[in-house]
């Protein structure tokens, strides 16, 4: 094909753009919807996964020295602590302050008879660790440095903290694919209905002598423009949508989401992607039903 | 040029269109086709352009064995031809224009070629001043010869033309004829349906007639007139 | 019965379709429209029809002022005339039996008369055995046919048909003419386009000329021959 | 119209689900899968929403008895807190078992010291509220009965939990609004494709003389059937849906869904209901847009 065939193609596609814009949109209307749902849903995924993230890492366990360790040797203790792998903080916390966390919980007369020399508690590290689904390994390592006595038993939190991060993670990505084959399901229906809509002006055009190749070409193109502007518009659509979402998030709840700008580029870069993509397959595709057929078959029932 | 051997013709649902028919067209003949309503003219001709596949028979066109052509070289074989339909087959989301230079576009056309071309045919069927309408903003002769220019602007090596007067005057529809011949003269093969008598007797060519589903008559043009310079060699 | 009062119709695009035209056709009478194509034939009956709205002068139906009629009034207007289509406007879902038979369930028609009139009217226009065939699965004079039927079949005040012939041969052309002729006797009015100039002759009827938008020529049939009895009254 | 004309009209409506079966295959795919995304939504809030509640109420909250106060006494104490509205359930928590809840999280040999007499734990209440919102009024008429001394001060989980029911409330309602109008949107968008498919036909009908209302109905039977057809289609794909996601989740962590068939009456009426209302919608809507045009104009860009 020459050149200027080519771009005679590709002009045929741009203007069908315009000259079907009924049609075109009504499927930049449906591919923005779809965009959106699933772009909004991997927002989602991420910013609950980070969340989730956050609160296990922020986790703190205590790590309780024997009652004969003064602070000073507690220093010691503390090093030997933060050369274990998968500490990610270590803060010595002092019997005295210790004590101070049951204030709270305890009636006040209570309280005053624990604290100075009546303080049961011993001296202990505050540690968090960077992955919590190594627990018991580093409990075991923890039990080994001297001077420590016990760990507070928190293995419950961490099991059910693990597995509300794999819960997340799995959901957010099952979501993500439902969501996406939805999506892709109501496109190629709309696609498959456009094209429908558009048979005899594929048959004509076959009757002149056409290869499939120059019946599809501005198909695909114009797929693709349709593709190409609902990327541009979901992107900006989701912008939209998910500052709206956190800002009133936030006012509920203290709650830090990630910042769109954070991750407009990738999203942008995502959506055109996808759009261009599903609209030079529906292109593609859906074309090529009416390829083979003939005259009246196209009619055909 | 064009050869169907005891080709037959069954629709899906049971209509015997054709029933072995055996023509022979050659390059540079000039042939009208007539018969009743429902005949099967349209079915003789596409057949030939391979809209519809024969079940039973062999068709050759240009000495090539079309009967079950691949798919993919069934544009090629369309290229050969410049067919006139007898619904017009017209895009409407083109203007009368675009419409023709589709056909030019389609086989690679410049666009130069097709600025020169398209303008051109269109003054030969009287359509100058309609090129930047839509085919619904036409009435129905003015479609007809949109369907028309569009079958002449590749100058193809046959032209195919079913019913191509059906909704034009008569003084416009002996042009039109007038303009076939014309064509015919350089070596252009034509098959002109129609149901126009006063055409057939106007123009003295061969004249095959169909009824159902067979060829009842083939006759060739009387030797007189001045016809004779460029009449085709009549066979039977 | 139809009266047209200096009506003029400029379609959107700036085509003038018609200009100035005074037009008075009878009950009971036939008339004959004829003219080049893209004279503004069809733009007249669309006009008759409310298919389109003229951008000056006055229309009347059966003593109406219909020129602005109310959309809603519409459907009404048309029940009271058949009308054949240039481009047939046959609905492909449906079989043959059903685009005529919509005709009939549109003004109510029980289900036992539909059954009983609309073989009746396909037998008349020779398409009994195709009522179950798609309008897709017809030759084009066999949809031209189906457009006929349906146009007929509610024994209308009125039929209008836009070249009802064009796509068939002269013999059975004539039986259609001939059939509308014996409608007409019994009062119909019957107002056919056609640029067929053997029928013409053949039927002694009112003949309009339209050429270029304007009447230019309105001939009463002549007072011979054994049309007299039932011929119109011809006017001017 | 005569009776047999109207069912002509309704017998005509369904046969054309079947011819236009390409059609209505997309529209059904289409509604059946908006149908879905709401009610997946709907049925997520219901959930989150329950949880929340659940997880409010089995908030327990301790109220320390002053202490001088024996357990004879408490007995008293005990049937004052529960006249108290809003307090849901009352448990009894004697200084001895109170202690054993530390013992997770204190070395061995403090725990030791303090069971038995060294206990420094008063005796206690476990009590529930109803309504957490009530929180502050609620421990105001607790610490007025007498031989209260405290209660643990957790006004602040209160206060959260308030605002994450509120906040789930609140947000399930907008996704289902979100996802209502996309799908709506999407809907709309399918139905106007369809219609202008088939605004031939359309003008065929009017130019024969049919009245509005007579090219209408067909249409409107049709939507209504191809939303029935969804509607249920949804109800089976969400029950499936549903099962799998809850025991999947449930497989991950400790979690009582509510069970489908709790709901699906519910989501059965609900997904006809819409179903049929929006399909006979679409058919009003858009057939509309065709109704005022003429043959040509039909055609018009
Ligand atoms: N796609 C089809 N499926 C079934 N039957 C068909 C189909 N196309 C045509 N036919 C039938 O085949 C026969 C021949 O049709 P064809 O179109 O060849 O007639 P024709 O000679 O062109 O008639 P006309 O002058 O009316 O156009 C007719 O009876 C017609 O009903
Ligand atoms: N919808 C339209 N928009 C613009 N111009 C139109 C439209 N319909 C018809 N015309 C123009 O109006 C003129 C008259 O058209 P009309 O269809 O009335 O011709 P006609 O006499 O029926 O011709 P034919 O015999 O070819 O059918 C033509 O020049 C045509 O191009
Ligand atoms: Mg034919
Ligand atoms: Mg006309």
């Amino acid at each position: 094909m020459s050149i200027s065939g080519f771009g005679y193609l590709i002009k045929e596609g741009l203007k069908n753009v315009w000259n079907n814009r009924m049609m075109s949109i009504a499927s930049i209307g449906i591919l923005v919807s779809c965009l959106l749902l699933t772009g909004a849903a991997a927002l989602m995924s991420v910013n609950v996964q980070q969340t989730v993230k956050a609160v296990g890492e922020s986790n703190v366990f205590t790590v309780y020295l024997k009652q004969n360790v003064t602070e000073l040797q507690a220093v010691q203790v503390g090093e030997n602590l933060k050369n274990i792998d998968n500490i990610s903080s270590c803060k010595f916390l002092s019997r005295d302050e210790a004590i101070k966390q049951y204030k709270k919980d305890l009636p006040e007369e209570i309280y005053q008879e624990l604290i100075g020399q009546g303080n049961p508690l011993p001296n202990a590290f505050k540690i968090s660790m960077a992955d919590l689904s190594k627990y018991s390994d580093t409990v075991t390592k923890i039990k080994k440095v001297s001077g420590v006595d016990q760990i507070s038993n928190k293995s419950d939190l961490a099991a059910t903290l693990t597995k509300l991060n794999n819960l997340v993670s799995t959901a957010g990505i099952w979501i993500i694919i439902i969501l996406g084959l939805i999506s892709l399901f109501i496109i190629s229906n709309t696609i498959r209905m456009t094209m429908y809509s558009r048979r005899f002006e594929i048959s004509i055009m076959k009757s002149v002598g056409a290869t499939n190749l120059f019946v599809r070409i501005p198909f695909i193109v114009e797929g693709m423009v349709i593709g190409l502007i609902s990327g541009l518009i979901s992107t900006l659509g989701l912008m939209f949508v998910y500052n709206i979402l956190m800002s009133s998030i936030s006012n509920l709840i203290h709650y830090d989401a990630i910042p769109f700008s954070q991750m407009s580029t990738g999203v942008l870069v995502a959506f055109i992607i996808s759009g261009i993509a599903i609209g030079a397959l529906g292109g593609i595709i859906s074309v090529g039903k009416y390829l083979k057929k003939e005259g009246n078959e196209i009619l055909g029932w | 040029m064009i050869e169907f051997k005891n080709v037959s013709k069954t629709y899906q649902n049971g209509t015997k269109a054709l029933n072995n028919v055996n023509i022979n067209i050659d390059k540079g003949e000039f042939v009208f086709i007539v018969g009743a309503s429902g005949a099967g003219k349209s079915t003789f001709l596409k057949l030939i352009m391979h809209e519809e596949t024969p079940t039973n028979g062999k068709i050759f066109i240009n000495g090539t064995n079309v009967t079950n052509m691949h798919h993919r070289k069934v544009p090629y074989l369309r290229r050969t031809m410049g067919i006139v339909f007898q619904d017009f087959r017209l895009i409407d989301k083109m203007t009368v224009f675009d419409n023709v230079a589709f056909a030019m576009r389609v086989i690679g056309a410049s666009p130069s070629a097709v600025k020169r071309r398209v303008p051109y045919i269109l003054g030969l069927v009287g359509l100058k001043d309609k090129a930047n309408s839509r085919p619904s903003q036409l009435s129905g002769g003015e479609q007809q010869r949109v369907s028309l220019a569009r079958a002449l602007v590749n100058n193809p090596l046959m032209i195919i033309a079913d019913e191509p007067t059906g909704n034009i005057d008569p003084e416009m529809s002996y042009e039109i004829i007038d303009l076939l011949s014309e064509i015919n003269k350089y070596g252009t093969t034509i098959i002109v349906v129609t149901h126009e008598q006063n055409l057939v007797k106007q123009f003295n060519r061969r004249v095959i007639e169909i009824g159902n589903g067979q060829v009842i008559k083939d006759s060739v043009p009387m030797p007189d007139l001045d016809n004779e310079a460029d009449s085709s060699e009549g066979q039977i």
